[in-house]
């Protein structure tokens, strides 16, 4: 083979080019680069991500998947990725700068050193900044009150069983972690506007900590659910403005909690009842719809509209997917819409602008984005991710 | 009807620690003790508590009537009420038995199932098998009496592996306790 | 709630359980815990494992899933697990005492500090004994031929590209790393008994490296094969008692190598010309029986015959799944069967005893076990593993 | 027929490298290779070679003649007669782009694909973006002209990731180097 042919070899293997890059820097190899250049080849480069955006959902890869894919509602595609490792917990800086992911890692993967921590990526560059150290977490994903930020975004509040019940608080401006609160029975983190956080426990109460003096105060509301025979789904709906969580309970009840240092609940109301059914039991060999899935529920802050995944069944079939997806006015106790669905879908989230837009998906990890109030597909989206859906909240 | 109410225990049982023991001791104790007595202490059970109840709504769950004691590698045999992952039964363990170079939690949730050979309920601790990467097989999702996290020992979402030296999970087993 | 009621309720609550056995060293609660005790109560164990055996196949979770699943070829029963992380390398102890996973880690799952290992386990327990550290190993997974051991199990050879090849000698005896040779412009690893290893090369030659001396000597054949224009897939198989490697090109050409110091190579015969048609070609617009997979074929030493997945289609195909199984004998140059499959499938590995049995798996990772005289299916397996088969060879 | 053949070469440059520069300080001038020059160097190429030659052999594979030039999300798109792996045009990046947060290989494989629209060959090195969970969508493997490892620049299943910080596969570009 000739010089110049050798020469041409080499141009054409960009493998060989890094080594000729640094050949560049090898004297005896210099004049091997002394050719001319081809005018059009491209660079390769990065992309800057966009402000997180009121339209897009972030939807979690699912058990032992890492990573959370960034979907556009408007055009369904992909957006990007934020970094989370295999049962993390994203949460987001209320004011668009930062990405939370609260993750445990072993230093060798299935083995080795365990290492807790809030990991802070910027928005823009989706880089790494730091690593928040904390003492210890929860292990279980598809969850998204297990850590959250409160509406100020100075507090991180990140729930641990071990197996025990507390939560670490972590200062998001300091970045570092403060102290660990113990929760006795109570789990399920609620953001409680200059008070700290809310939760609910096993006796049917809900405790809220208020986190302002060095001993954080928790005080309980009377019992108001039964934690094991009608309990309410975790994945409860939160209305910023309005400072209103809004839970749903196994059998289809609609409570909520006007949030402060002393939280005051509705009397509940069903949702069949509201649907013109009779309301649903907990009692077997009764029929009826059910809410269901692993995130059944989603609520749009600024109608108060819950989206519920909803199925035929019997109870204790709450991870069931839905099959329907009503929509209920919970102010007014109504139902406005059902849509039907193509396929039953595990996980339901909703975007909390004017025009509100669903994304559901199934165990698969396929995907569809609906429009909140036709329920007309816009897009599908295969291989979407098969976990938690997750929306940034501008209100 | 008397019927598994662990409402308030979790929370009794734990208020009485976070007095006296930290979450890492516990953590800490909970290591020691597994290395200390790999047979697990038995339950200690009140007779008089044992007496029957009327199970019948427990046996009239949609998974309790399409319940087999026959083989232990399908996602209906009676023990599985409540459990939610793979089947160690499936990835060369067993029913109680983690596969090899895997290690069962010390701890684990629990499930009030029916065995409809006797119609009686017994209680089953799901203990997962931890350390090894998802075996895969056989994956469940059983969910009679199944809660939520604030009431961790009646959720089985959680990864149920403390006190072993990874939580990487395997498989999850179904230890039968004893009459419920 | 009624103090024996109490007791009842912590009895019946695991969780609360492994609490108690904290509990009994703590007076104030020991009285708990002096009531009777349930009888038939089961206690949790560990299974032992079986020495590995010549029926059984080791499947592989495939492309960023962590282990490998062990399965029996009588029964299609999961027989265990050996923990392979994401694009790890599986060898055996020709012994069958240990399973060597060559795989780097990163200290925190996608960032971090890099880690490059030969992880020991035992057979029997499944334990990992120790961690060989190596300098670094090429990452590509779906190949057996970046990490070998020698028949005699004294020496592991872990391939490198970074992007120079070389290759890491570890000594499995002493259980460390002993020296990197570097075999430019060579890769897949074939084990060459008393001498160390050969390797294939892209001016079409095998290179041989002779490990004995302290520098090692590294010898090439002529050149037999065209790297670039008809390759030879790096998945050979490998005859132990006759010290053969037989090797297939994209277009179906057998070519066999008798190792030694100076391996020696038969003429190649075409599979698709001893089966009565013309051989195929590379040129475009060529339609033929290929063959392809990502594990496209598997040789059974015992009997010379070499198993190959085979698909209609034209040259460059050569990642495409098989919908055939050509059962060659190498020797007599004669197709002996023709399996056609249900399902494409991508790869195929054979046990090595006298009841040879096939493992074929596809891209969702679904397996089936054929016996291999017959190709009857014998056992179906949802979610066996979607990467590489390997078996042991106790020959 | 003139055709790209790279077989002796990735062996000849590595030799003139393996007697001065070990593995690891080739890894190391990789690294900074990439922090000093974000815009990577052209390609020098000899202009008597560019001369067209008969590219009638690569024009009628069965890629190249499904080969579009339109939309770069689809796995027939010409550039990618040889890649593996997930297309960053649908990971939020681009062509010749990493989606924001990962890091693009400084070090690639390589193909020679047609463009249909003007019949001619064009050099396209594959470039993997890095350090970022896989990307997951549009998953495509095309091969012409792939061969083995033991020609890595034309092998597609390597992950290609030297000198980044993290070896994470997240997805694959296709950046025209120029006239092949």
């Amino acid at each position: 083979m000739s010089v110049t042919a050798m020469k041409r070899t080499i141009a054409l293997s960009t493998a060989a080019l890094s080594l000729l890059s640094i050949a560049l820097s090898q004297p005896a190899l210099a004049e091997d680069a002394t050719t001319a250049t081809v005018p059009e080849a491209e660079t390769s480069d990065v992309m800057k991500a966009e402000k997180p955006q009121n339209h897009w959902f972030y939807v979690n890869g699912g058990w032992n998947v890492d990573g959370t894919s960034i979907f556009d509602a408007k055009t369904g595609k992909m957006k990007g990725m934020v970094n989370t490792s295999s049962s993390a917990d994203l949460a987001f800086d209320p004011t668009g700068k930062y990405y939370y992911v609260s993750e445990t890692i072993w230093s060798k993967g299935n083995r080795g050193t365990r290492q807790d921590m809030v990991s802070v990526y910027d928005t823009a560059e989706m880089k790494l900044l730091t690593e928040i150290v904390i003492p210890d977490r929860i292990i279980v994903g598809e969850r998204k009150q297990n850590f959250i930020v409160s509406d100020d975004g100075k507090w991180g509040f990140v729930y641990n069983l071990s197996p025990a019940s507390s939560v670490n608080i972590v200062d998001l401006t300091k970045r570092k972690f403060v102290k660990t609160v113990e929760v006795p029975g109570c789990a399920t983190l609620i953001p409680n506007p200059g008070v700290g956080f809310s939760a609910l426990c096993s006796d049917g109460s809900m405790a809220t900590v208020a986190i302002a003096s060095a001993k954080p105060q928790i005080t309980r509301t009377a019992p108001f659910f039964s934690a094991t025979t009608d309990p309410i789904f975790e994945n409860f709906g939160y209305d910023k403005k309005r400072g209103l969580a809004v839970m749903l309970s196994y059998t289809g009840l609609v409570y909520t909690a006007k949030l402060g240092a002393t939280p005051t609940l509705s009397a509940p109301f069903s949702i069949q009842s509201v649907a013109g059914y009779s309301s649903a039991e907990t009692k077997p060999l009764d029929t009826a719809w059910y809410p269901g899935g692993r995130q059944p529920s989603a609520l749009h802050g600024p109608s108060g509209h819950l989206f519920v995944l909803m199925h035929l069944g019997e109870f204790w079939s709450h991870k069931q997917a839905g099959t329907e997806v009503w929509e209920i006015d919970v102010a007014a106790k109504k139902v406005v819409r059902r849509h039907v669905l193509k396929e039953p879908m595990g996980h339901i989230e909703v975007t909390q602008d004017a025009e509100p837009m669903l994304f559901l998906n199934d165990e698969k990890g396929d995907g569809v984005i609906l429009d909140a109030k036709t329920g007309e597909e816009k897009h599908k989206i295969e291989h979407a991710g098969a976990g938690i859906i997750s929306v940034t909240d501008p209100s | 009807m008397k019927k598994f109410n662990a409402d308030a225990i979790g929370e009794t049982l734990l208020r009485k620690f976070a007095g006296r023991t930290s979450r890492r001791s516990i953590l800490a104790k909970l290591g020691t003790a597994l290395v200390a007595a790999p047979a697990f202490p038995l339950l200690p059970v009140s007779r008089v508590e044992a007496a029957k109840p009327d199970r019948s709504p427990e046996a009239k769950t949609a998974f309790a009537r399409e319940a087999q004691t026959k083989d232990d590698t399908k996602c209906n045999y009676w023990r599985y009420c409540a459990i939610d992952g793979s089947l160690c039964t499936c990835c060369g363990g067993g029913i109680h038995s983690c596969p090899a170079g895997a290690e069962p939690s010390p701890v684990s949730w629990v499930g009030t199932c029916i065995n409809p050979d006797d119609g009686k309920a017994y209680l089953i601790a799901y203990r997962d098998c931890c350390g090894k990467p998802a075996c895969g097989q056989c994956g469940c999702d059983n969910a009679d009496r199944e809660t939520q996290i604030y009431v961790p020992q009646l959720n089985n979402d959680i990864i149920w592996c403390f006190g072993t030296s990874s939580m990487q999970y395997h498989c999850s087993t179904a230890v039968l306790v004893g009459a419920a």
